[in-house]
């Protein structure tokens, strides 16, 4: 947050430039963008807070309880909360929240799968309700506080659930106005506000009167609208462009490192050539992540260490500096793997076969991790590898994903656990053609599949996440490149700007204006 | 008859260095144009990398010279495709039956009525990204308009008394056909062609602008362009010289190509 | 004259038909499950049974011939449907961006018009120098991509200079740029095609007999020459509408303007055919009306035409 | 003395490193018409240009003087050539076909020049414009205003570009062949107007071929030829008693009555005639009319080899409508024509195509029958081809042809834009003579001719029939022509053959009030 003196001033419109992420839908559950959030967390809120050191505080609920075996937890809900059109906060509120999560006519792309184990709940008093699990499930009060989870009107989830997705009705402490498609999104203070997260500055309504959102996808037009005073802040500032926002004395920066899987190149662990664990190794080896990084982030992005980002709970952090550039190493990795043969190019041969890897890419790729993907390109053929970039149709790109027709693929995932190894690793999240899972690399590890069902259903979660990360290093089943930031640029008399540490994004209920 | 100017003679200078480009691009430029240094990202005009380099180090001026081939396949292939198969489909609406022009019109004005981004990203989503997609797109997107142009010439063609001459002295239709009615018809249509060059190529890049267009590392002008925006405040070479490129190119066609015109039509040239 | 007109329109109700299919039959064989195209992406982790429900809501399980029936059915009582991505009426989705791009196509229209045709006017026939310059601009603009002119506009007038706005799409001055980006290689083309055709006619013996009448230079280009080599850009008409309709997604992307450019783009790669359907008829409508009042207007520049239909 | 006109002292004109006026001077006076005479391509419709300031693009002008009405020409600016033209000055171009606007109604341009020169409004001008075009013998006048130059036919178009020259009643009026398109009659009602003018004071310098035409209108005759004026004086003494070869040359070869049967042209004496021989084309009751007019009706005839059969009438009358039905190029709704015995309606594609090669043609608008990409060469390349020449022996074959149109094999290399109205037609003539045809159509042949290089076509047409027994079908509208080369006459009015016979007899006792007409306007040199 922003330094200074001075007493908050109410009033003002704050305009904030986004990227071009704009969600389809505002209803907080039937998104997955990455804009999602920082658009319905002003209306929604969610039913705990979690804090930047990875406690969970409460919120929308007073408190809670989990029964010894993981299974049942109890909520008791805030008294007084009321929804923008007068409808009451309660456990039947909340009931119809997470039958709204599941609903299948909600379409959830993401909340759904996140409280996958829900099973079902009982209202036990009006304040009081008991929800059951199927499974353990240690990090749901984790994702009960990212934005994709936040609280809705019961009356509108009853009423007019159709209407969520373009006017979403929820307690938050700024009201929805408008959504003009495409371009932005609109607010107005809750005037009733009185129920903000343990974690914020102060208690009562919001400062600003008005707040918007604007969509501005191309990079270089939303620094310069931030430069140029159109806007007041903006979201994902241009790594190219960090340097000039910190030189300037008229801007503040402000900036946080995603929680979860870092930004990696997955590699596909279930077809050769990186079903051998030495090629995986080998590669990793290969790519001098340092200076790539380093040159495509202009200096201004972490180099991961691992497979979970540094802010994310659980993070091992005595493991950093595993990852070492070690061309020779890596050389000496593919002769052992038996890869030894040269072709006219110098592409390694075994048995006549070329050691060719296939990287279908999107067609929005990030200009980023095309840079990334082309260096790690180079860096690849230097020992002998040759990555071959497609760009086949996004359609046939998710078909080719869900089958496992690939050999590298690339993301991050950005959640506030370190379950996310779970959701990346487990071999229960391969891909079949029942279930969609994001082992991206198709891991099938029984030893680290032990390690995650445990830590998730309880059981000593800090051992065996470190050991898991350990696990995860030997095995190799991606080039983890850096940790994700969220780089936040603001005029200076913007203050208190914040994030929601849960999803870092934009939080705007203690934000003022100085005039 | 005038001797060509100077204008004429610079503009054939370009081509035929542009075809050097293509056909031998390791004379014009010593330098990898695939080749990546983390160390040397976007780096001013030197004496190393006399147009600077690009956001993964290259040498901007490798990737022009390397970039020709698959630019000009690019910008003369979606032509040739427009024009070959919009020539043809409009000499048969101008010269078929009702039945035949007003199939050929109609399926035209869907062509046309569809919107060509759709129709452009149609291919590509059929047959997949990548260069020659990207021509096979931009080219089919093209055919309706050109088969229109052609029909309309078609038309006024085929009533022109010299057509008429030819049947009269008795030359068989086909002949006539060939030798005279679609030379003429596709005469003006050139004029259209030769920028149609340069709109082609824009419209590469602006497939690559959507991400559609050559896949990297593959160097191609329009996709140098389009990354290039990224950078524009730090790196103006970057973005300066793949637009220079694909704006001589476009001119020195256009001049060469109205020059060929105007003698074939046995007037002077410029 | 009614006739003319009404027969018109049948076809272009054809048309439309034509249009309506290819893109249900393009977006129904092209590879990809619609059902995961819609809550797709990446950061998106769908449950089988949101799989499930879309496929069953749209009914993406029944045979294609049914399915296309039933849009085709819809669309003719005048139903357009949901949108599968947006989850909202498709003339409400259309209904918020179409306008924004009709005022750009338009005010690019206008703009590229009177560019081309001013210039053309201005140059054709003149000195060598003069035709060289314009020339040159013409084909500088008509090569340069919409995108690229965008920027170095924004660059120059929106950060540089700090005129004009970069983003929106409210009021005349954030009309400004974009409308000048989409214009600009239109008019280059135009432009360049006109002046061609405007030598021809300069040269004609008609202008030499109109200029032995004492008339002044502009007074003959303008009542005379001009309309001769608009005949050519009418008949044009079909690349600069679909120019205009095509480079308004760039436009739109690069200004962050609303438009059914991004709208379309968005629904192709989220296969929501009930918007890709919307869009396509709108554009193919557009396309049909414009086609129309420009064969009418080619009727009043030449009235030697009138006779023959 | 009083103030001429016009003065013009040594005035040279050049394009590029070519001189085609090279120092010539004349004056106009008050009331005075001067005519311009001489070779296709001597630089005539250049020096008339010149006079108004439209010479063309990269004309370079010296002139010793260059006056009008005491005013320095070569000294005006933009500004000042708008006063003079159109106003003091009228222009009637060479080119009446194309010197309309094509997409204005023709009153528009007339009312163009009231608008710019006088200070008429709105429904006076309209008035005025039909005045002028009823003055110029527009029947009509208010209908034609509002008409298309492609609605009219190309005596009107003249005409209606006669009237908007004289439309601010200029006190010069400069015509360059202002009645080529015109028939007999219409040309006597234009030439009456055009001395009227001269009785009201008014000058006039006239471009023309027909010496007839000068004979009747000029006071003064100037003779050009390669750029300079030979001969010039009064019009009686000029072509009276010429002093300059070249003015002998061109009466000479004027063809008319008295002509028949001789040489026009100083060459070898022709072989001797044949007797006409068996009948080879026969149209029986043709008719055609276009979307409810009737072009032609009920037109029959018969042609036999070694004969001339001449069709004249007015513009319009359907002359070139039953050419292209003989042709076989389009198809009568009634009646039918027989070549060689066999009817067009009767054949397939196949024996159409062969039948064509022995009936050709000579278009009457030369510039539209050449595709204008070929070259000369490709152009008989290609009719040689046809007749089934072996490729190695065309260009041979070729450069004879054009020997024999009096034309040169440096014209093979030439494109039609780059010939002289002159040398396309005998190209013309030339394409239709290679298949070696039984029928030749020559529809307007020597129309863009000057009358020296006419006689020698009409000389050469001549030879080749007594050589070869072609036989021709002549249309053309100048009378002196047609009774020099033909050996029978059909005269065409409104579609139908009004009278027909052997040419002496026709235009000796025309039987018809037309023809009567037609006869009785042939202006004659020999009235002067
Ligand atoms: N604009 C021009 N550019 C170049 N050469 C020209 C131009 N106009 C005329 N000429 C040339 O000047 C010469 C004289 O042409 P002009 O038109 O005066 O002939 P003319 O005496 O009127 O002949 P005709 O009786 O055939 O009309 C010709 O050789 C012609 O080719
Ligand atoms: N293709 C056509 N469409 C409509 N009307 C036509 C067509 N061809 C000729 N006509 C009309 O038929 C009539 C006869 O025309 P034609 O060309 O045979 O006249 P012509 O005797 O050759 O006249 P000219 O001496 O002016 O060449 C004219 O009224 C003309 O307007
Ligand atoms: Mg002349
Ligand atoms: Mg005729
Ligand atoms: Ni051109």
């Amino acid at each position: 947050s922003s330094p200074g003196g001075g007493a908050p001033k109410a009033g003002g419109t704050l305009v904030l430039g986004e990227n071009g992420q704009e969600p389809p839908c505002l209803d907080p559950h039937g998104n997955a963008s990455s804009d999602g959030p920082v658009a319905t967390v002003p209306v929604a809120d969610s039913l705990v807070w979690f804090d930047a050191d990875g406690t969970i505080e409460p919120w929308l609920a007073d408190s809670w309880n989990v029964s010894d075996d993981g299974l049942t937890y109890t909520f008791k809900l805030r008294h007084g909360v009321k929804f923008h059109d007068g409808a009451v906060w309660n456990a039947e509120a909340l009931k119809l929240n997470f039958e709204h999560m599941k609903d299948p006519a909600t379409k959830s792309p993401l909340a759904a799968a996140y409280i996958a184990p829900y099973e079902d709940s009982k209202v036990v008093d009006e304040y009081t309700l008991e929800v059951r699990l199927s499974s353990p499930y240690k990090p749901f009060l984790d994702i009960l506080s990212q934005g994709y989870l936040g609280m809705i009107s019961p009356k509108q989830i009853k009423e007019a659930p159709q209407t969520i997705c373009e006017h979403p009705i929820g307690s938050g402490p700024f009201i929805f106005d408008k959504w003009t498609k495409g371009q932005s999104i609109t607010y107005h203070r809750n005037p009733d506000y009185n129920w903000g997260p343990k974690g914020a500055k102060h208690t009562g309504p919001a400062y600003l009167d008005k707040l918007e959102i604007r969509f501005l996808a191309e990079d270089a037009t939303r620094y310069n609208a931030l430069a140029s005073g159109e806007v007041d802040a903006i979201d994902f500032t241009p790594p190219q462009n960090v340097e000039d926002v910190k030189a300037n004395p008229e801007l503040g920066f402000l900036s946080a490192i995603r929680p979860g899987h870092p930004m990696s190149f997955w590699l596909n662990t279930s077809r050769p050539p990186f079903d051998d664990v030495k090629v995986r190794q080998a590669l990793l080896a290969a790519v001098d992540r340092e200076s790539i990084i380093k040159g495509v982030s202009f200096g201004q992005y972490d180099v991961a260490q691992g497979f979970v980002t540094s802010s994310t709970p659980g993070y091992a952090a005595a493991l950093e500096g595993s990852i070492a550039y070690d061309p020779a190493k890596a050389g000496g990795l593919l002769d052992e793997a038996g890869w030894t043969g040269r072709d006219k190019d110098g592409i390694r041969t075994k048995d006549g076969k070329r050691l060719v890897a296939y990287f279908p890419i999107a067609a929005n790729f990030p200009a980023q991790r095309m840079q990334i993907a082309v260096q790690t390109q180079a860096a690849a053929r230097k020992i002998g590898l040759d990555i071959q970039l497609q760009t086949p149709p996004e359609q046939e790109l998710t078909d080719r994903s869900n089958k496992g027709d690939y050999d590298m693929s690339s993301g991050l995932w950005a959640t506030n656990t370190a379950d996310v190894l779970w959701i990346q690793y487990s071999s229960e999240n391969i891909t079949t053609d029942k279930r969609r899972g994001q082992n991206v690399a198709r891991l099938r590890d029984a030893q680290l599949d032990d390690l995650l069902e445990r830590a998730r259903q309880g059981e000593n979660p800090a051992k065996l996440y470190n050991q898991a990360q350990a696990r995860l290093l030997e095995l190799a089943p991606a080039i983890p490149f850096y940790d994700d930031p969220r780089p936040v640029a603001y005029q200076k008399k913007v203050r208190d700007l914040t994030f929601t540490p849960a999803y870092p994004s934009p939080y705007f209920y203690d934000t003022w204006l100085e005039q | 008859m005038k001797r060509p100017g100077p204008g004429l003679w610079l503009a054939v200078a370009v081509l035929a260095v542009l075809v050097l480009a293509a056909v031998a691009p390791h004379l014009l430029s010593a330098q990898d144009p695939l080749a990546v240094d983390s160390a040397q990202t976007l780096r001013p005009p030197s004496a190393a990398h006399p147009l600077g380099t690009d956001e993964n180090g290259r040498d901007v001026l490798a990737r022009i010279v390397y970039g020709t081939r698959t630019s000009l396949l690019l910008g003369f292939g979606a032509i040739a495709i427009a024009l070959v198969f919009g020539g043809l489909l409009g000499l048969a609406a101008g010269l078929g039956n009702r039945v035949v022009e007003n199939v050929i019109m109609r399926l035209s004005d869907i062509g046309l009525a569809f919107p060509e981004l759709l129709l452009a990203l149609v291919v590509i989503t059929v047959a997949g990204g990548g260069t020659a997609n990207a021509v096979l797109a931009i080219g089919v997107a093209n055919i309706p308009g050109y088969a229109r142009l052609v029909r309309a010439q078609t038309l006024a063609v085929r009533r022109s008394s010299y057509v008429e001459a030819a049947h009269a002295l008795g030359l068989p239709g086909r002949r006539v056909i060939l030798r005279h009615v679609l030379p003429n018809a596709v005469k003006p249509v050139l004029v259209l062609a030769t920028i149609g060059v340069g709109t082609a190529l824009v419209a590469g890049s602006a497939l690559s602008f959507l991400g559609l267009g050559t896949p990297p590392p593959e160097p191609e002008w329009g996709s140098m362009l389009s990354t290039a925006r990224n950078f524009i405040s730090r790196a103006w070479w970057y973005g300066v010289f793949p637009g220079a490129a694909i704006t001589l190119t476009v001119i020195s066609v256009t001049v060469v190509g109205r020059a060929l015109r105007l003698r074939s039509e046995g007037r002077t040239s410029w | 004259m009614i006739r003319f007109i009404a027969w018109r329109l049948l076809a272009g109700a054809g048309v439309l038909w034509g249009a309506a299919t290819l893109t249900f039959l393009v977006l129904h064989f092209t590879p990809g499950d619609p059902a995961e195209a819609v809550v797709g992406g990446e950061g998106a982790a769908p449950t089988p049974e949101v799989l499930a429900q879309i496929t069953a809501e749209y009914g993406l399980d029944r045979p294609w011939y049914e399915q296309y029936a039933g849009h085709l059915w819809r669309i003719v009582r005048g139903d357009f449907g949901t949108s599968y991505r947006l989850h909202t009426p498709v003339t409400q989705a259309i209904g918020e961006q179409a306008w924004a791009t009709m005022e750009l196509a338009l005010a690019a229209a206008v703009t590229g018009l009177v560019l081309a045709v001013a210039v053309a006017l201005a140059t054709a026939g003149r000195r060598r120098w003069i035709r060289g310059l314009a020339a040159g601009a013409e084909l500088l603009v008509a090569s340069t991509p919409a995108f690229w002119l965008g920027i170095v506009l924004l660059t120059v007038f929106s950060f540089g200079l700090r005129l004009l706005p970069a983003t929106g799409s409210h009021g005349l001055a954030s009309l400004v740029l974009p409308a000048l980006a989409l214009a600009l290689p239109i008019a280059g083309v135009l432009g360049h095609v006109l002046r061609e055709a405007l030598e021809e006619v300069l040269d004609e013996p008609f202008i030499v007999s109109a200029r032995s009448r004492g008339l002044a230079d502009t007074t003959v280009r303008v009542r005379h020459a001009l309309r001769h080599a608009l005949l050519p850009l009418v008949t044009m008409s079909g690349y600069w509408v679909g120019a205009l309709l095509g480079g308004a997604v760039i436009t739109e992307t690069l200004f962050t303007r609303q438009g059914i450019g991004r709208l379309l783009v968005a629904a192709v790669n989220a296969k929501d055919l009930p918007v890709v359907l919307g869009v396509v008829l709108l554009s193919a409508l557009v396309y049909v009306l414009v086609n129309l009042v420009v064969d009418l207007l080619y009727r009043v520049v030449d009235p030697r035409l009138k006779e023959a239909a | 003395m009083v103030k001429p006109m016009v003065t013009v002292e040594n005035l040279r004109v050049a394009f590029g490193a070519a001189e085609v006026v090279r120092g010539i001077s004349f004056e106009i006076a008050r009331g005075e018409c001067l005519a311009l005479v001489g070779e296709s391509g001597s630089g005539k419709s250049v020096t008339a240009r010149t006079l108004v300031g439209l010479t063309g693009g990269g004309a370079r002008i010296a002139a010793g003087e260059l006056a009008f009405d005491g005013q320095d020409l070569t000294a005006l600016r933009e500004r000042g050539w708008r006063k003079v033209r159109g106003g003091r000055i009228g222009f009637v171009l060479q080119d009446a076909l194309v010197s309309l606007d094509p997409l204005r109604p023709v009153g528009k341009e007339i009312a163009e020049v009231l608008a710019t020169h006088t200070g008429l409004t709105g429904a006076a001008r309209r008035a005025r414009v039909a005045e002028l075009l009823a003055s110029v013998g527009v029947p009509e006048p208010e209908l034609r205003a509002g008409q298309l130059p492609h609605e009219l036919s190309g005596g009107l178009r003249q005409r209606a570009l006669i009237a908007a020259a004289i439309a601010a009643d200029p006190e010069l009026v400069i015509a360059d062949e202002p009645t080529t398109a015109l028939d007999v009659t219409v040309q006597a009602q234009v030439l009456d107007l055009l001395a009227e003018l001269k009785s009201r004071d008014r000058s006039l310098l006239v471009i023309s071929h027909d010496l007839a035409v000068v004979a009747r209108l000029a006071d003064r005759v100037a003779v050009m030829k390669d750029g300079v004026i030979v001969e010039q004086g009064p019009t009686g003494r000029v072509l009276g008693a010429p002093e300059h070869d070249y003015t002998k040359q061109l009466l000479r070869a004027i063809p008319a009555e008295h002509t028949k049967g001789t040489r026009l042209s100083a060459t070898a004496p022709a072989p001797p005639r044949r007797p006409p021989g068996e009948v080879v084309v026969r149209a029986q009751g043709i008719g055609k009319s276009f979307g409810g007019r009737i072009a032609v009706q009920d037109v029959s005839f018969t042609l036999r080899a070694a004969e001339t059969v001449g069709i004249v009438g007015e513009s319009g009358s359907g002359k070139t409508t039953t050419a292209r039905i003989a042709l076989g190029l389009s198809a009568p709704d009634t009646g039918s024509v027989e070549v060689h015995g066999q009817s067009w309606a009767g054949l397939d594609r196949a024996a159409r195509r062969r039948l064509r090669r022995d009936i050709q043609t000579v278009y009457q608008d030369t510039l539209a029958a050449f595709d204008p990409r070929y070259t000369v060469a490709k152009v008989l390349a290609e009719a040689l081809s046809v007749a089934g020449v072996p490729r190695r022996s065309r260009r041979e074959r070729s450069v004879e042809l054009l020997e024999l149109v009096g034309l040169s094999p440096e014209h093979l290399s030439r494109r039609p834009l780059q010939l002289s109205g002159g040398q396309r037609q005998r190209v013309a003539i030339a394409r239709a003579l290679a298949p070696e045809p039984a029928v030749i159509v020559c529809d307007e042949p020597v129309s863009a001719l000057d009358v020296s290089v006419q006689a020698q076509v009409l000389d050469l047409l001549e030879d080749v029939q007594r050589e070869t027994g072609v036989a021709y079908l002549f249309i053309s509208h100048d009378l002196g022509v047609v009774h020099h080369a033909c050996d029978r006459v059909l005269v065409m009015k409104d579609g139908r053959v009004v009278e027909e016979g052997p040419v002496e007899e026709v235009f000796r006792t025309p039987a018809h009030p037309y023809t009567r007409e037609l006869v009785a306007a042939i202006p004659r040199l020999t009235a002067v």
